[in-house]
C-alpha cells in the first residue's frame, strides 16, 4: 500500500491557519483518531468545514473545545455548546450554510465547477450579500465551490491502491470531501484484497494517504 | 392521546402508497408509528439513507447506522445508503412527496420559521431549508401554542427557514391548508371549538370548510 | 413488481413533441427494445438528449434516420451520418454540448439546481450566448439544467421496488438521466430479489416504470 | 517505427507512477503500448472507468465494456466503473495528471483546435473541452504536418477546443513546450534536424534548448 501514512507523516502534514474538511454527521463516519493526532500537534487557527460542530468531546468539537478553530463552516452546531458560546464571544467565526448547499459547494469544488445556482436560502438571511440570477422566473442564488487544504475522512475499507467503500450512513459527506482537498487523508478500519468494480464509492484516484487503524 | 400522539397520527393520514417522506427530528418522527401498514411509505433520512425501519432492540445498535438526529436506526429490506451530495439531490430535485417538520413560527403566507431564535438559540438550519423547498408536499406539524402564546402567525418574524413553501400546518386542535388566500380550517379536534382555535392563531382562518377530525381522539 | 410496464402502457406515454432523454454511451448501455417501441409508435417531432447520435441502425441513430427527431442535443454526432445530413440540410436542430457539461446540465435538473458554472467551452463556440461570470479572476460559463419529459434508460438489474445497479460502462448516463425526467422508464434485463444497500446506484424512488426484458 | 510509433513513446515517456491519464481516441491510445512496465499509471476513459486493460481476446468481448470510441476493452485489477458525471468531475475538477489528443491545429498559445471543420466535419466536442480544460497537464500528440501543411500554427484558424490550455506537443519530428513567451523546440527527432522543424512549423520556435530525441530511432 503505497498511500500508507503513520502518525508522525500526518502530523507533518499539518499547519496553523489551515482549512480543514472533515467527514462525518453528528460524529458518526468521523476519523477521530486523525482529530486527535490534529489536536495532540498543537496546530491552531484552523478553518473547520464539517456537516457539524459535533460534540463538546467527540468529532471536530474536540477541536473547537480546545480552541483551535477559528472559523466553523457547517451546516448545524447545536449539540455542541462550545461552538455557541465562542461564538457569543466572537472568538469563533462560524458560517452557516444549508447542508445540501454545503453539500454541493464542496462537490462544486471537487468537480471543476464555479459554483451552482439553488433555490434554497431565498428570501432568508442565506442570501444576504449573494449574487441572485434570475432563469426562466426562477430566482436562484449564486453558491461559490468551497475547497480546502486538507480533507479527513473515515472510510470502512481501502484495496492497495485506495478504492473505498463506507459503512451505511457513516458515508455522509466523506465521498464528497475526498474529492475537495488539496491533500486527502482517509482513516480506514480495513484493508481488503478487492473491492467490486461495480462498488466503489472513492476511486482510489481521490485519496492521496491512508491511516490504517485495524479494529 | 396526548397532543403530540393527535399530530402524528393526523400527519400520518396525509401519506400515500409509494409516497418518499422525511420526518423531522423530534415530533415529525412519532408519525412513523401511524402509518397505515397496508401502504408502501419510503422513510429518508436526510443523513443517507431512504428505507429507515424501526429503532433497533437494545443491544443490536449499529454505530454506523442513524438517522439525521443522531439516533440508531434500523434500515428496512430495499433500503439503500447514499452520500450527502446524493441525498440532497433527491430532496431538492423534488423526489420527496412529503416533508414533514417542526416550527418555531409559521404563517398565512406558508412561511416557516424553525431554525434560530437570534441571540438565544442558533442550532443553525441543517437540512431543513432544503427539504422545505424541495419537497412537493410540506408539513408542518406543531403544538398550536408555546406557552399559549400562538405559533401561527400572520407573517412570521424569526429569520425564516423558508418563505411560502409550507402546503399545510397540523396541530393538536387544527388542521389547516394554506391556499393563496391565506390558511383555511379544514379540520378542528372534537375537543375544541372553532371559537377556541381562532383565538389561539394570530393568522385570520377561513373556516367555511371546517370540520371535525376524525380517528384521533381517545383510541 | 408494482411498476413493471408492457409494451402497451409504455407507447401510451409517448407524445408528438417530447423530450426524450434517452442513456447509453455509442449506444452502449441504450435500451434498444424501448427504441424499437418509440419507433412503432409513430410519434414525431421529438427532442433528443443523449451523449451522442448513435449509429444509423442502432441507438436514438433508429429515431434520426427514421425522422421522427426535430432536435438533438448531444456532446457528438460523428458515428451517424444521418445526423449530420440532416443538420445540414435544417431538418434537425442539434445542440452540441461538451460532454461534461451535458452531464452537469442533466445532473442539475435532477437535483433542483438551475445551473453550475463551468470554465469549460470558455472561449470557444460553447460561449455563444451565455452568461459569463466571474469569481476570484476566474471566468466561468453559467449553463442552464436540462430535463426532459421522459428518461429511457437501460439498468442491468432492478430489485422489486426497483433500485437498480449497471453493467459496467453501460451505466454512463443512465443514472443521471433517472433523476431529470418527468418519467423514467427503466429497461431492466434481470430482476433480482435484494441489491446490497451499500451498491444500490439509482435508488428506486428514481425510477417510475420498469420494463423486463430477460435475457 | 512508423511516426505514430515515435509519437506513442515519445509520449509515453511524460507518464509518471501514479498518474491519472486520458488518452484519446486514435493515435493517442497507442500511448499504451509503451508505458514502462516499472511504473503504474492508470489510465481512465470517459464513458466509466479508471483502470483500462488491454484490449480482450478475440471471442472474449464484453458488449456493456467498451472505451470512449466504442472499443471493447478490459479492466485491470483495482479499476473500477462510475457514471458520466463522476467521470467528467474526475476530468474537470483537476484530477487527471495528463491527457492526450490530437490536433487538426496546434498554436503557440496553446490553443488547440480538435473537433470542427465547419461545413466539412462536425463530429462534435464529446468529451474533449472538459479534457483539455481540467488536466493537469495536456499533451498534444499528432503529426507534424497535414498532408504537408503545418498543423502547428502562430493562431489556430478552425474553432477551439480550448484556449491556451496546451503544455506540450509531440510529433514524430519534434517535441515543443508551450510557455508564456511561445513554443519552445526541446527535441527533435534524430532523423530530422532543426532547419527542416522550423521550415514545416508555422509559428516561430524557439531552438536554444533544441537535443535531439532519445530512444525512438529504429528500435
Amino acid at each position: 500500500m503505497k498511500k500508507r501514512m503513520d502518525e508522525k507523516a500526518f502530523k507533518a502534514l499539518l499547519k496553523d491557519g489551515q482549512s480543514i474538511m472533515v467527514g462525518g454527521f453528528m460524529t458518526c463516519g468521523t476519523p477521530e483518531t486523525l482529530i486527535d493526532w490534529v489536536l495532540e500537534s498543537k496546530v491552531r487557527d484552523l478553518t473547520i468545514i464539517c456537516n457539524d460542530a459535533g460534540y463538546p468531546d467527540r468529532g471536530v468539537g474536540k477541536l473547537i473545545t480546545a480552541r483551535r478553530v477559528t472559523k466553523l463552516i457547517a451546516s448545524h452546531i447545536g449539540l455542541n455548546p462550545h461552538a455557541g458560546e465562542q461564538m457569543s464571544q466572537g472568538d469563533l467565526a462560524v458560517e452557516l450554510i444549508p447542508q445540501g448547499t454545503l453539500a454541493e459547494q464542496i462537490r462544486a469544488y471537487g468537480a471543476g465547477l464555479g459554483g451552482i445556482l439553488t433555490p434554497t436560502g431565498l428570501k432568508t438571511v442565506v442570501e444576504e450579500g449573494k449574487q441572485k440570477i434570475t432563469i426562466k422566473d426562477q430566482t436562484y442564488l449564486l453558491e461559490m465551490a468551497l475547497g480546502a487544504d486538507l480533507a479527513l475522512i473515515e472510510v470502512a475499507a481501502c484495496d492497495a491502491l485506495g478504492n473505498a467503500v463506507y459503512a451505511k450512513t457513516a458515508r455522509n459527506f466523506n465521498p464528497v470531501m475526498a474529492t475537495a482537498a488539496h491533500t486527502v487523508v482517509a482513516l480506514t478500519h480495513q484493508r481488503v484484497a478487492d473491492i467490486d468494480p461495480e462498488c466503489v464509492v472513492t476511486p482510489h484516484v481521490f485519496i492521496d494517504h491512508i491511516v490504517l487503524e485495524e479494529v | 392521546m396526548n397532543a403530540k400522539e393527535i399530530i402524528a397520527k393526523r400527519v400520518a393520514k396525509e401519506l400515500s402508497d409509494g409516497d418518499l417522506v422525511n420526518l423531522g427530528i423530534g415530533l415529525p418522527t412519532l408519525v412513523a408509528n401511524y402509518i397505515d401498514p397496508s401502504i408502501d411509505v419510503h422513510l429518508q433520512s436526510e443523513n443517507g439513507l431512504i428505507g429507515l425501519g424501526p429503532s433497533p432492540n437494545p443491544g443490536e445498535e449499529d454505530k454506523h447506522l442513524t438517522n439525521a438526529g443522531g439516533q440508531f436506526v434500523t434500515l428496512k429490506d430495499h433500503g439503500m445508503y447514499f452520500d450527502s451530495v446524493t441525498s440532497f439531490s433527491i430532496i431538492r430535485g423534488g423526489h420527496v412527496d412529503v416533508t414533514v417538520l417542526g416550527a418555531l413560527e409559521v404563517d398565512e403566507e406558508g412561511s416557516l420559521a424553525s431554525w434560530i431564535i437570534p441571540k438565544k438559540l442558533v442550532p443553525g438550519m441543517g437540512g431543513a431549508m432544503d427539504l422545505v423547498v424541495g419537497a412537493k408536499k410540506v408539513i408542518v406539524a406543531t403544538t398550536h401554542t408555546n406557552k399559549d402564546k400562538p405559533k401561527i402567525k400572520t407573517r412570521c418574524h424569526l429569520p425564516l427557514t423558508a418563505y411560502q413553501e409550507v402546503d399545510l400546518i397540523v396541530t393538536e386542535l387544527a388542521v389547516m391548508e394554506v391556499r393563496d388566500d391565506g390558511l383555511h380550517l379544514i379540520e378542528y379536534h372534537p375537543s375544541t371549538t372553532i371559537e377556541e382555535v381562532l383565538s389561539l392563531t394570530e393568522a385570520p382562518l377561513h373556516i367555511s370548510e371546517a370540520k371535525p377530525m376524525e380517528g384521533t381522539n381517545h383510541e
